[in-house]
C-alpha cells in the first residue's frame, strides 16, 4: 500500500539505525506517548535493534489500557440489558472490568456487536428503531471527531434510540502529568501522531519549552519511528528542546479544524480518570448537555459503585514509564494475556501484553 | 466446481423442525431427491452405517464446521466441510476415501440454499475423489442454532510413502507453505457485519489430497510433518509444532506470501496475517536435503504455485517461533489468547 | 493507538442533498466507504488517511518524500545514493 | 456409570468464544486435563486425524446430538452420543472400535457441566470397550447454539458371522424388539419446560454392542436386520423397513413392552408410545426359525430383559404396517408427519 | 390406569360387539360429536369391527379443527411480535392459518411455547415481566374453565402482561346445526363425555326431544364408546329418542357448577365462526368486559382481513356429516397430513386426517 | 377433544392463603400438580378426571363398574359370568 510499505524498507532501517547508533554519546530514555508507537516497536523489533543506550518508555497512549474500569463495568451493565445493542471496538471487548469483560457478557447472551465505525453503529440504531443501540466511544484525539460525527448523524435523521458512552482522553494533559511525576525520567517523547493529525502541535510548543524536553510528533511505520528517535536523539545530544514534526506527510501544524469544529460541537472538555493513573485535570471530553440525549451516561442514569483496582497492578507507574512490566509481581504469573489483570496486558498494543509477547513467555 | 443441477420440486421452501424428527417429513427430505447428487452404491443402502473395506493402515479424522455467513467470497460451507475432512486426512499421509456427513440445520434454512450448500459438497467429493458414505440431518429450534452447522468424518488410506509425524522433525528441516496466507480468513471478514469491505478476496478452500499424494509419491519419508494452519492461521501451527517437538522455529516475514488485497485487509482492521485462517493451505516439514525440489514440485502444481520457504527449525530457542520483521528486528511469535479481534489501537 | 490508514479516493457521493460527502477509497486494491466530512477540499484520486472510517487528512505528497531523503540531507551519510528506490511509484 | 473423577482446576468457569479459536485459550483447553479423561495413545498424537488398522470389512456411521436438556433422568448428552453411534455400527453388524467427537459448544457452557458430559463420555466408552481416537472442539456464540451439541462418527470391523440386509428379509420373519419402549422420549418429556412430570422414568440409554456381538455368535446370518428404533420410534423404524422391503408387517399393541410409568405419561400428554424416540432399544428381523431361542438368549442378556417379538413379516398388505388394537381392531400404523406434539384434543 | 386399562378389555369389547351386531337389524350413522371419541374409534380400529350397517360420522368436536382461520392468524401475528410470547396445547401448531402454521412461524423465529396447561403461562408470564405472554385458549366447554382460571389466577397475582386470545366453541349448538342441516341424515349421536363433564346434561333433553334423536352421554376408551353406540343402536331400533349417560362415572346430571361458575366469571356468549362451517348463533365464549386487560383481543387490537378459506376443502360438509373425506377432491392428493389445505387433516382427531392414517396411504 | 385422564390425588396444597388448592395427582405412578379449584370436595385418595392441569370431575366409583356389568345386566347374555375381571382392583 502506497505511503504505507515504502515506510518499511530494511536497508533504510538499517541506515536509520546505524545514524542512531552514531548519534548517540550517552544513555537516554525516550517514551512513545501512543500504543501505535508501541505496537510498530514491537512487532518490528525494533526496541532489541536499538543502541543500549536508547530505552524506549512505552507511554499511556492505548485508549483501551486508559479507560477506567468503572465504565467497562458500565458498558458491560448496558450490553446486558435486554434492551440494548452494545457496539464497540474489537479491541475494548476483552479489558478486565471489575468482574468481567465483555466477551463473557456476550457469553451470557449480551448483544454485543463489533464494529469498523462507529458510522455503522447509527446505520444500526437505524436497523432496530425497537432497540436502544450503545456505541461505546473510547479513543484520543484522533478517535473524538468520528465518535462525534456519529451522534451529528443521528441528529439529524432524529435517531431517539442512538446514545454514545464515552471514555475520551486528551494528550498533552496525559504528557504534563507523567513529566510533572518526581519519579519521571524521560528525556524526550514521540508525540503520537494520528492525535496531532486532529489536533496539530500548537499544544506542544508550551510543553516543549516549559520543561525543556524535545518533542518528536511521530508516524506508526518502522522508519517512522526510527526517525523520529533520530530526531529526538540529535535534539538531546545537540542539548536542544524544540517540537519537530516526523509526520508531516499527514500531520498539519494546525490539525484538522473541521474535526476540530465537530468535536467542540458536540464535547466539552472534563477532568478525566485514567485507568491505572487517576484523575487527570481536563484531560477528557464529554458530551455537552444540548446532546445530552445522545449522552448514554446521562440517558441510561446507571449507577455502579467504584470497584477497587487489582492493587497487585502497577500499571499506572507503567504507562508513566516508572517501571517497565517485568518489575510488576505479577507478570506472567497471574498476569497474561490469557487472564489480565489490568489493561496493560490485554492489547498488543498496552505495554504488558507488548513485553509479555516479545518476552516470549509461553504458557504451560 | 459447482455444477447446475436443477433442484427437485418440493413442495416446502424451508426447512422446519419436522425435517428432522424423523418422520414422514424427514423421509420427504431424504427422499426429495436433493440427497440424489450424493448418491453412490454404499450411501444409498441407507443403513444406521456404511459397510466397506479399506486396505493396510488408515486415517479417521473429524471436523464440525460453523462460518458465518455460510455463503462466502469464493465459497460455501459445503466445499469448506468437504475440503476441511479431505486435507485433514491428507495432513495424516492417506488418501482420502469415504467421509460421513452431517447436518445440523436451524430451522427456517431456505431449502435453496440447503441444495446450493449439497451441489457444492457434491463438486468438492468429486475434485476429491472421495463418497459421502453415511450421513445424518438434525434440525435445531429457530435461535438454537446458525442457519446450518456441518460435520464431516472421514477415513482414508494411509499412502504406502508415507510417515509423518512430528516426531520426524530435526533441526534444519525446511518448513514450507503451499501458498498465500490469510485469505479465507479475510474473505469472510469481508462479509462481516459491521467489518464487511469490498474486495476481490476469495477463500481459498481446496482439496490438497491430490497435491499431498503426488508429493509423497515423490519425497516420501523425507516429509517429516504435514499439517494445515486453519483456525488460529500459521502462527498458531508452527508455535505448537514448535512446542511439541521440543526445537526451536525460525522464520522471516518478508518470505510470508501473501496477496496484496488480503495485506490491506489485514492493515485496514489492525489484523496481523499470521493469526488469520486459512483452508487450502498447507504447511510441510521437509529434509533440508529435498527442500529446493519439493518447492519445484510444488510449483508445479496448480495448489502450490505461490509455495515458499518460510523457515527453519533449529535447536536454538526451543519451543520459540522467532520471526524476522520487515526491516530486520526480531520478534517472538506467541499464540493469541483468542480470536483476533479488530482493532482501533 | 488509532489505527489509521492511506488510501486513495476512488469516488464521492453527496448523501442528505449534499450536507454529507461519503468517499469510496481504495486500499491496496480493497475499498471501504469514508466519511469527507472532515476533509471538505479532499478529491477523487487523493490519498487521505481513514480512522474508524471518517477521512482525517489528505497525504501531503511531497512531504511525504522527505523521510526517505532526511538521512541523506543531514549530509551526513553522503553513499546514501540509491534514495529513489525508496520513492513511492 | 459415571466415575468420580474431580475436575482439573482451571481458572475459567464458562466456556467462551476464545476456546475455539485455535489460539492460546483452545490449547489451553485442550491441555487443561479435561480432555486427558479420554486419552489413548492414538489421540494423544493429536495430529490431523487417527492412524490406526482395522482388519477385514468395516462399518462407519455417524450422528449428530442435540437434545435439551443436556443433562435428563438417566443419562446425559456425552453417553448418548457414544451410545448412538456404538448402537448404529452394532446395528451394521459391526464390533465397534474407534470413535471421532467433535463438539459444537455455545459460549457461555459450564465448564463443570462439560466435565460431566466428559465423564460420562469416558465412562459410555469404557462400557463399549471403544476409544475416541480424533476430535475437534469448536464455539459458538451465545444464541447460535445449544448449549452442546456433539457428533460422534465411528468405525467398526463387521462380525465374521454377520450378513445384515434389509435384503435378507423375507414373509415369515419375527419381528422382535429388545425392551421396553418409548422410555429416552418420555425421560427428556418429563423434563420439558412446560410439560414436565414427576416419575422414575428414566432414559434407556446404553451401548448394545456386546449384546448384539454375542447375538451374532449364535444366530450369524439367521438375523436379517438390526436397526435402533431411535427419532420416530418404533413405528417409523417398521414402516421405513417395510417400504424398503416391499412386504408388510403385522403386529399387536398388546405385544409392545411399555414400562407402566412410561404409558401413563403417554397418556398425559397425548402421545403415541410407537412414535416416540428409543436409545438404547434395537429390533431384529430374525428367521422364525430361530425366533424363540433368539428372544430366549435375549431375555439372558442384561439389554434383553424385557424383549418380546411384536410382529410378523407378511406378504399381505406389502409396505404397510398393520397393528391389531388393544380390543383386536387393527389400524394402519404410518409416519407422523413431524415430531409428535402433546395433545389437548 | 386405573379407570382407562379396565375399559380396554378385548374380551368385552367382543362382547359389546356381538351384541351390538345382534341388534342392528337396518342401517344406522351415529355421529360421534367428538374429536377424542373419533380418535378412539380409529386408533382401536372400531370402525371396522361395527357391522356395516352401523356408520360412523365424525362430527366437528375437535376445537382445533374449527378454530377459524382468522384467529390462527391473529395468533401467528402476534406471535411474531417481538415482545410477545405465544403459549399453545402443542395440536394448534400444525393447523394451517392463511399462509403459514404456528410451527412455521416458530421457524421464522417466533416465541413459541407448547404447554400443558394454561396455568403453565401464567407462571412463564410471572417470569417474563418484561414480555406479553398470550394463551392461545381454544377449547369446548371442557376446556373453558381451565382457560378462565387462568385469567382469574393472573388477575388475582396483579399481571399486567397476560392475556388468552379465545376461540372458545359450545357443543350443543353445533349439534343443533348438523341436525338442522336439510341433507343431514344422522340418526343418533354419542354426545362429549368430557363437556358434559363441565356442563351437565340438561342442555341435551330438549334437543333430543325435540329432534327425536337418542343421544348418549359417551366417554373415550373403547369399550365406553362400544357402549355408547350400543345404547344409541339399543334406542334408535326401540324408536326411543332419550339422553342418556354413558360415562356416569364421570358426568353428573347437572355438570360441574363450580367450573361453570368460573367459566361465567369470566367468558360470555356470543356468535361464533366454526372453521369450514360458518357463524352458529350463540356457539362461543368471549371475555366479558370487566376483564378486558386479559383479554388478547381487545389488548392489541389485531386487524387482519378475513382470508378465504381453501375452495377445495369441504370440510364443513364433512363436519356436519354430509360427506366422507375420501369425497374430497383433494384428499390424500394436494391435501395430506404433511400439507394439509384444512384443518381436519391436521390431528389425529380430524376426520380427514383420521381416514387418511386408518386408509393406510402413503407418500411416496 | 379435550383429553383428560383420571389420577389419584395423593397430597393437597393450600395456596393462596388457602385460596387456591393444588393437588399432586399420580397417574400410574407419575404425578403432576392440578388445581383443585373446581373440585372443592375432593379428596387425599380420590380418583379425579384431570383435564389441562385442572382437577374437573370425580370419578364415581360405583358408576364406574356399570359399563362391565351393563351386557350383563340387559339379561341378554347370560353366560357373561366372568365380569369381575373387569372390574378395577
Ligand atoms: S503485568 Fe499485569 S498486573 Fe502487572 S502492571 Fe501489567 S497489567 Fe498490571
Ligand atoms: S381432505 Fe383436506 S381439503 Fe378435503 S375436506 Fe379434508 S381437510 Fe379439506
Ligand atoms: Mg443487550
Ligand atoms: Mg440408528
Ligand atoms: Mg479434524
Ligand atoms: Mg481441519
Ligand atoms: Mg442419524
Ligand atoms: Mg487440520
Ligand atoms: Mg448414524
Ligand atoms: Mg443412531
Ligand atoms: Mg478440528
Ligand atoms: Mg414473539
Amino acid at each position: 500500500m502506497k505511503y504505507m510499505s515504502e515506510y518499511r524498507d530494511p536497508e533504510l532501517a538499517k541506515k536509520y539505525l546505524e545514524e542512531i547508533k552514531k548519534t548517540v554519546t550517552q544513555p537516554w530514555s525516550i517514551m512513545e506517548v501512543c500504543g501505535g508507537q508501541t505496537h510498530s516497536l514491537v512487532k518490528n523489533g525494533i526496541i532489541e535493534m536499538l543502541p543500549k543506550t536508547v530505552t524506549m518508555i512505552h507511554g499511556p497512549g492505548c485508549p483501551v489500557c486508559v479507560t477506567p474500569l468503572n465504565i467497562i463495568d458500565k458498558a458491560i451493565h448496558l450490553a446486558l440489558e435486554e434492551n440494548v445493542i452494545l457496539c464497540s471496538f474489537g479491541d475494548m471487548l476483552r479489558v478486565p472490568g471489575s468482574k468481567k469483560n465483555l466477551l463473557e457478557a456476550k457469553a451470557e447472551g449480551a448483544d454485543i456487536r463489533i464494529l469498523y465505525s462507529p458510522l455503522e453503529a447509527v446505520r444500526i440504531a437505524e436497523d432496530h428503531p425497537d432497540k436502544e443501540v450503545v456505541f461505546f466511544a473510547v479513543g484520543f484525539e484522533t478517535t473524538a471527531p468520528a465518535n462525534a460525527l456519529s451522534v451529528i448523524h443521528a441528529h439529524r435523521k432524529e435517531l431517539k434510540n442512538y446514545s454514545i458512552l464515552t471514555s475520551h482522553v486528551l494528550v498533552p494533559p496525559a504528557i504534563k502529568a507523567v513529566i510533572d511525576d518526581e519519579e519521571s525520567k524521560i528525556d524526550g517523547f514521540l508525540a503520537a501522531g494520528h492525535v496531532c493529525t486532529i489536533m496539530g502541535n500548537s499544544e506542544y510548543h508550551p510543553l516543549s519549552k516549559t520543561y525543556e524536553v524535545p518533542i518528536v510528533v511521530t508516524g506508526f511505520e518502522p522508519l517512522d519511528v526510527l526517525q523520529g528517535i533520530l530526531m529526538v536523539v540529535r535534539q538531546l545530544e545537540a542539548n536542544k528542546a524544540e517540537v519537530e514534526n516526523q509526520y508531516a506527510r499527514i500531520v498539519k501544524e494546525e490539525g484538522n479544524p473541521e474535526a476540530q469544529k465537530m468535536i467542540h460541537q458536540i464535547f466539552e472538555i472534563k477532568n478525566q480518570i485514567w485507568r491505572g493513573i487517576g484523575e487527570i485535570p481536563d484531560s477528557g471530553y464529554q458530551v455537552r448537555p444540548e446532546y445530552g440525549d445522545f449522552d448514554a451516561k446521562r440517558k441510561f442514569q446507571i449507577e455502579i459503585p467504584e470497584a477497587p483496582e487489582n492493587p497487585d497492578c502497577i500499571s499506572g507507574q507503567i504507562m508513566k514509564g516508572l517501571k517497565k512490566p517485568f518489575e510488576c509481581s505479577q507478570f506472567g504469573k497471574k498476569c497474561k494475556p490469557t487472564n489480565p489483570l489490568g489493561a496493560p496486558m490485554v492489547s498488543s498494543e498496552g505495554a504488558c501484553a507488548a513485553y509479555y509477547h516479545f518476552s516470549g513467555l509461553v504458557e504451560a | 466446481m459447482q455444477l447446475q443441477c436443477p433442484m427437485p420440486k418440493l413442495d416446502f421452501d424451508v426447512i422446519t423442525l419436522g425435517h428432522g424428527s424423523g418422520g414422514v417429513l424427514t423421509n420427504k427430505l431424504l427422499d426429495s431427491g436433493v440427497f440424489d447428487v450424493l448418491s453412490n452404491p454404499i450411501l444409498d443402502e441407507r443403513h444406521d452405517g456404511a459397510i466397506f473395506q479399506l486396505e493396510g493402515k488408515m486415517a479417521f479424522s473429524t471436523d464440525s464446521f460453523l462460518v458465518s455467513p455460510i455463503f462466502f467470497p469464493g465459497g460455501n460451507i459445503g466445499e469448506l466441510a468437504v475440503n476441511g475432512t479431505v486435507n485433514d486426512l491428507a495432513m495424516c499421509g492417506a488418501i482420502p476415501k469415504y467421509l460421513s456427513l452431517s447436518f445440523i440445520i436451524e430451522e427456517g434454512l431456505k431449502v435453496s440454499e440447503f441444495w446450493e450448500i449439497l451441489i457444492a459438497i457434491k463438486g468438492a467429493c468429486e475434485e476429491a475423489g472421495v463418497h459421502v458414505v453415511t450421513g445424518d440431518t438434525k434440525v435445531v429450534e429457530k435461535g438454537k442454532g446458525d442457519k446450518i452447522f456441518i460435520n464431516t468424518s472421514g477415513v482414508g488410506s494411509i499412502h504406502s510413502k508415507a510417515n509423518i509425524s512430528a516426531k520426524n522433525i530435526k533441526a534444519g528441516d525446511k518448513i514450507i507453505v503451499s501458498g498465500n496466507i490469510a485469505s479465507h480468513g479475510m474473505a469472510i471478514m469481508s462479509v462481516r457485519e459491521g467489518l464487511e469491505f469490498d474486495s476481490e478476496i476469495l477463500s481459498d478452500t481446496i482439496n490438497l489430497n491430490h497435491t499431498i499424494s503426488s508429493l509423497l509419491d515423490s519425497f516420501g519419508e523425507h516429509i517429516h510433518l504435514l499439517t494445515d494452519p486453519t483456525r488460529g492461521g500459521i502462527a498458531t501451527v508452527l508455535k505448537e509444532t514448535a512446542q511439541s517437538i521440543n526445537l526451536g522455529i525460525d522464520m522471516a516475514q518478508r518470505d510470508l506470501p501473501i496477496d496484496n488485497q488480503v495485506a490491506s485487509a489485514c492493515e485496514l482492521l489492525g489484523l496481523d496475517p499470521i493469526y488469520v485462517a486459512n483452508e487450502g493451505l498447507f504447511i510441510a516439514f521437509v529434509d533440508a536435503s529435498i527442500a529446493d525440489d519439493f518447492l519445484e514440485a510444488l510449483h508445479k502444481d496448480e495448489n502450490g504455485a505461490n509455495a515458499k520457504i518460510i523457515g527453519t527449525v533449529t535447536e536454538e530457542h526451543p519451543k520459540q517461533v522467532i520471526m524476522e520483521s520487515a526491516i530486520g528486528g526480531k520478534r517472538v511469535v506467541s499464540m493469541l489468547p483468542g480470536e483476533q479481534l479488530p482493532r482501533i489501537c | 493507538m488509532c489505527l489509521a490508514i492511506p488510501g486513495k479516493i476512488k469516488s464521492i457521493e453527496l448523501q442528505y442533498g449534499g450536507a454529507v460527502r461519503m468517499a469510496t477509497v481504495s486500499f491496496g486494491g480493497i475499498t471501504k466507504e469514508a466519511s469527507l466530512e472532515m476533509l471538505p477540499d479532499a478529491d477523487v484520486d487523493d490519498y487521505v488517511l481513514v480512522h474508524v472510517g471518517v477521512a482525517i487528512s489528505k497525504v501531503n505528497e511531497e512531504e511525504a518524500h522527505k523521510t526517505f531523503k532526511y538521512l541523506e540531507e543531514l549530509g551526513e551519510i553522503g553513499e546514501l545514493t540509491d534514495v529513489d528506490e525508496y520513492l513511492p511509484k
